[in-house]
């Protein structure tokens, strides 16, 4: 890792990647709600209006429908439009333009007609922000075929992944977690700067031997520090960040799989129906025989809590995960494999 | 491959879009520059109204035969709407439909043998047979898509007036009156205006929404007034009147594209047929249909061709004979098309 | 299996169920998009406006949101409103009142006000109405804590569970297959004509030995008839019709496991974040010691396309449901229990 | 056991819900039967919006404590348009109001240290914590709800005004300018008219919505006039002058429950903080602030009450010490109350 000098935060990494593809193609615009004179509400987006003019960067009405259903009339014909719906849970709004146009058109114009847009929004729990402003959409979206759903937990990624989602040529969700917006990173994971990551890849955070960590956003921290507490007792977890939901990178978690047999979900919603949920059915239908042992942590079968006191016992952190794993895994007992 | 084969655009100078830039290679106008009647633009305009009602009728009987499936919903009796507005639209203009969108994919130039091929679900069909009645796409004539959700056509239309801003073109939404009343319409008309969007808001009024009539769920009773409430121009015209309608849509697509602006336009028409294939329609008060039928909108421009503009009847019936030789072709090319196959349906999740 | 005179049509039994709660209980109210005068486009809903007048019964503008946003207003204030949104496929139109309101007010309140409303909604593919007409809404919702999900596959289900999703204190989206509206069936399975199913109880619905195949709505059907195809080449295939998504019967699905140790689930939708996939995922949590195979039969990641042709091919049947059995169980091998 | 104590609702005549029901046992009115003011009904009505400034100051010193957390948005300026309105209602009426809606909270009788505990996170809040600011749910005082989704407000009193025709009630729906280029509003509007329902949507105008000044994204530019068009009556009124919020509320309500159909009100008003807790407001334009505040409602209602109504200087300053008194007591309460834990909240999934 870089020194603090070089660090990248994560909304800087979001603004960098939004001006660099507005510089490099004409075709990008970004709009949204308070994004543009004010920067946006979690001050991801300051200065690009300035920069780039407000036909190409511009605060929007409080229409979300009419904000994602123009993107896709958009998309289709010619521009490749950048949406900010300020927090994920207001994408119920939108899901019409999203879900019956933007997933659609690709398929039903007989491959002819691509709907390449981006519809960023920051998402998930931890801040007291209440039921309301704290869920998760991926997984009212994961089922839909056509989309793309990018959820990076690192500031490196953030940029790269949002540049990729820019350049592709489909319906892309890029969920940004609230806490994460002030996190510091190295600047580049990737090869080299100017390398943009291919959506739907995951990738090993930490190698281990002994279970499989399979999370998220800030559930990949969470799960980086319970590793470290587990290291302590001999328990070599590997982490996995997804990264992306849709495509899911499902060889990834089957190749840790086959070393550790061994596989915790980390899902910061809930269990029924959840993405994490979801990655466990497609994990037992295509890797049952590598599983010893699968489980999930997830939040109880609620709306998120706004007392602090309920959040905190809500949502699932590092030293509940270091707590299962020690409990379903035993303290440094080595694996059978 | 799986792809509709890219069809020619040449051909008799009347078939295809009716789009004036491309029907006459000038601006488009219900009165030529030189102030004389347009009637050759006319003639063309009628043959479009009469081949959009040929279509119908006869996927009614394909309908019928098992060869279209799932249903339809036809568009009798309006014909002079889309046609109307599509003429004052020029190459590079969008159009963004409905579910009852035979006559503006028609209009915009999407052959008929596709057309009719893609509802017979034809490998040959404009979008392979994937699409169907309710989903018929052309991106490369300007029809962005025909939309199965009441109201998705209006922030299509607006989204696509964002990409026309940039070359000087503008975009249509056509939509019902039963739309008005639901979220796409408000946030849009708000969004178009305050971005400053080249977008025709077009609204087909034609009295019901499915069984229900337009005065029983409609606030205020008066769209176009409730459009104008938004700060855009906004108009009601006979939509029966294929020259009404052009010339109010020629002046609101001038407003969209010279001033960067939305417009409104109310056409008041009626729906001869039921909602959908299933519907008798036994709902309409008695003489309705019948009062509506007398002012047919093909009748009116044919009488008024005759009349006003003297043309024979004998051109009259050419155009007609000549409507139906080319329905005929397409049909029977697009029924001896093969049957879209899984075979030739590789699909890709995503575009690459 | 009563004589025909003595059948139920699914359609006729959820206008039985709607009539005799609007009978039973002032508090209940029906409204939809031509369901009243017209009796509905799936002409489930006739003659019930002219039984119970227009305060009770009505037509309304197309108003996806306004509807189920009323709805709601409507159920925390004292009335049981049941709503039809027409196709399933709109109820994207309809999801903030349901996800951001309707699912939350009972945990919000701190459980003092309960949301007794209903969404009937008509889903499903198989009768070429397009890619915009024929979604199984179900995924998009089954994540939500605090919204029930029915989906009854037999008419006597309809007709009871439409019944207890009335007499409910949560929102209850209820799900009734395109295909099944014509369907005739014995009047009730319960065991006393007045009895309401409890919603969230799955059933078998044929006994086996061999596999357990898990499905809801038209899929029992096709799962019934693959049974009968198995059962000639001696594979006793156990069918389960989990009536309801949500809550998930998931101790019926573990128990059939039990005795079968293969799993085969059939859902209409895609793989990935399908209520299928996410039925194994708690299979896979909850019963991975049952587990010697699992598999999901399901539509390729594409929308439901319109030729007739294709969606056949598309969508599961009956013969795709006993082809892949055949190839994972064997032709008449007894089971390795 | 999880469920909030059930408080009473005795004490102090002036303390509690401000509906003139309670308030004063008879028919809301700025102007009593007898023709001659109404003063002790103005008294009740100015310490109302006192107790709400003071709440909202107090909440702001307890944020920066640490004891209110995520965020909040503060009524200060607002608050002659819920204590007005909700003058106008009667026991069994409803309210559905927005992540802005202490003041109306208040107005509709939740306890301040019920509502104090619920945004400090105390198991004596009105909704046991669970809820938080943008959350406040009380159905036994007819608060329906606080929507932290902009419109959510709308639709839920559209629903309320179904429940609440049966009962001769009515439904007010709070919501700001920027609300009004939702979704929400416009399907609402047209479904309670096509209804006839009992709603009055009032529309607080304070200028923005957030950082947007309203008149940047609101295409005509004049929400009431967007309303009319709906045909509903639809009226603007000086949102800081709380006699004249109570008789347009009044003349509204009167018409929603006599006419069994909806009314709109345009409240112009300001927002003098800024949009939510971390929010400087430097985007206003220099002066305005300041130009707003010499129309505070509360010294403009003092001013009229000591002028007019020649209530003594002395009456004004005991109200206000009351009102510090009573937010003292409640907020010492709250702070005196366990936080919401875990173990007292048995979440179950479902209603049974
Ligand atoms: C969001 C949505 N709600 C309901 C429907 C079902 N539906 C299809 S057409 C229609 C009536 C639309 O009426 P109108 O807008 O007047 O158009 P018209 O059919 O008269 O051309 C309805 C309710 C739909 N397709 N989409
Ligand atoms: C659907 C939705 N979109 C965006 C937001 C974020 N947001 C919260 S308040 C607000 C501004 C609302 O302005 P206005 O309606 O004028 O109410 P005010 O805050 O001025 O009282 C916005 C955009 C939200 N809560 N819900
Ligand atoms: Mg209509
Ligand atoms: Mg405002």
């Amino acid at each position: 890792m870089s020194d603090a000098a070089e660090q990248l935060e994560y909304r800087a990494a979001i603004a960098q990647a939004l001006a660099e593809e507005l510089q490099r193609d004409e075709r990008v615009i970004f709009y949204g709600e308070d994004v543009a004179a004010a920067g946006g509400v979690f001050k991801a987006t300051p200065g690009l209006q300035e920069r780039f003019g407000e036909e190409r960067v511009f605060d929007t009405p409080i229409s979300e429908l009419a904000m994602c259903g123009a993107a896709f009339g958009a998309a289709v014909t010619g521009l490749r439009p950048v949406v900010e719906v300020m927090f994920g849970d207001f994408m119920t709004l939108a899901m019409d333009a999203l879900v019956n146009q933007a997933a659609k058109w690709w398929y039903l114009s007989n491959e002819r007609t691509p709907v390449p847009l981006v519809i960023r929004s920051a998402v998930g729990a931890g801040g007291s922000f209440g039921a309301i402003h704290s869920q998760n959409p991926a997984p009212w979206f994961l089922s839909v075929p056509g989309l793309k759903i990018a959820c990076p937990a690192f500031p490196a990624d953030a940029k790269s992944l949002l540049k990729a989602a820019i350049r592709d040529e489909n319906p892309v969700l890029f969920f940004e977690h609230k806490r994460l917006y002030s996190m510091k990173g190295a600047p580049h994971l990737a090869s080299s700067e100017d390398e943009v990551e291919a959506l739907g890849s995951a990738r090993v955070v930490r190698a281990g031997r002994d279970v499989s960590i399979v999370a998220i956003q800030r559930g990949v921290h969470d799960a980086l520090a319970a590793a470290e507490q587990l290291a302590a007792d001999g328990i070599e977890a590997e982490v996995l960040d997804l990264r992306c939901l849709r495509p899911l990178d499902l060889p990834c978690v089957l190749d840790s799989l086959a070393k550790t047999n061994r596989l915790l979900v980390v899902d910061e919603g809930s269990a029924l129906g959840g993405w994490g949920c979801s990655v466990i059915g497609a994990v037992a239908q295509h890797g049952l025989e590598h599983l010893d042992d699968v489980w999930l942590l997830c939040s109880p079968d609620s709306p998120v809590p706004y007392s602090p006191q309920l959040e905190r016992v809500h949502l699932p952190g590092g030293d509940a995960i270091a707590s299962c794993v020690r409990e379903r895994v035993g303290t440094g007992v080595p694996t059978t494999a | 491959m799986r792809r509709a084969e890219q069809r020619s655009r040449s051909g008799s100078a009347l078939k295809g879009s009716i789009r004036s830039a491309e029907a006459s290679g000038g601006e488009p106008a219900a009165v030529s520059a030189n102030g004389h009647a347009d009637v050759e633009g006319s003639i063309a305009r009628l043959r479009q109204m009469m081949l959009i009602r040929a279509f119908e009728l006869e996927i009614q009987r394909l309908f019928l035969r098992g060869e279209v499936h799932g249903t339809t919903h036809l568009y009798n009796g309006q014909e002079a709407v889309s046609v109307g507005v599509c003429a004052a639209l020029r190459e590079g203009d969008y159009v963004a439909a409905t579910y009852r969108s035979h006559g503006a994919a028609l209009a915009m130039g999407v052959p008929t043998e596709a057309l009719a091929a893609e509802l017979m679900g034809r490998i040959t069909g404009v979008d392979g047979g994937r699409g169907g009645s309710m989903n018929v796409i052309d991106l490369q004539r300007g029809l962005v898509g025909s939309f199965g959700i009441v109201g998705g056509s209006i922030a299509a239309a607006t989204g696509a007036a964002m990409s026309a801003k940039r070359r000087g073109g503008v975009a249509v939404a056509f939509f019902g009156d039963g739309a008005t009343n639901q979220a796409y319409i408000h946030e849009c008309l708000n969004f178009a205006v305050v971005r400053g969007l080249p977008v025709l808001f077009v609204c087909e009024n034609n009295l019901y929404g499915e069984f229900t009539a337009m005065r029983r769920v409609t606030a205020g009773g008066d769209i176009a007034a409730r459009a104008a409430a938004y700060g855009l121009p906004s108009r009601k015209v006979d939509g029966n009147a294929i020259p009404a309608v052009l010339e109010a849509a020629t002046e609101a697509v001038a407003h969209a594209r010279e001033r960067e602006a939305p417009a409104f336009l109310e056409c008041l028409t009626y729906r001869q047929l039921g909602h959908s294939k299933s519907d008798p329609a036994k709902y309409r008060p008695e003489g309705e249909l019948e009062s509506w039928l007398a002012r047919d909108p093909i009748e009116l421009e044919k009488a008024r061709l005759q009349g006003e503009l003297s043309v024979s009847t004998d051109r009259i019936a050419e155009l007609q004979a000549d409507v139906q030789r080319e329905l005929e072709e397409a049909v029977a090319a697009a029924l001896a098309a093969p049957a879209a196959a899984p075979d030739n349906d590789m699909a890709s999740e995503y575009a690459a």
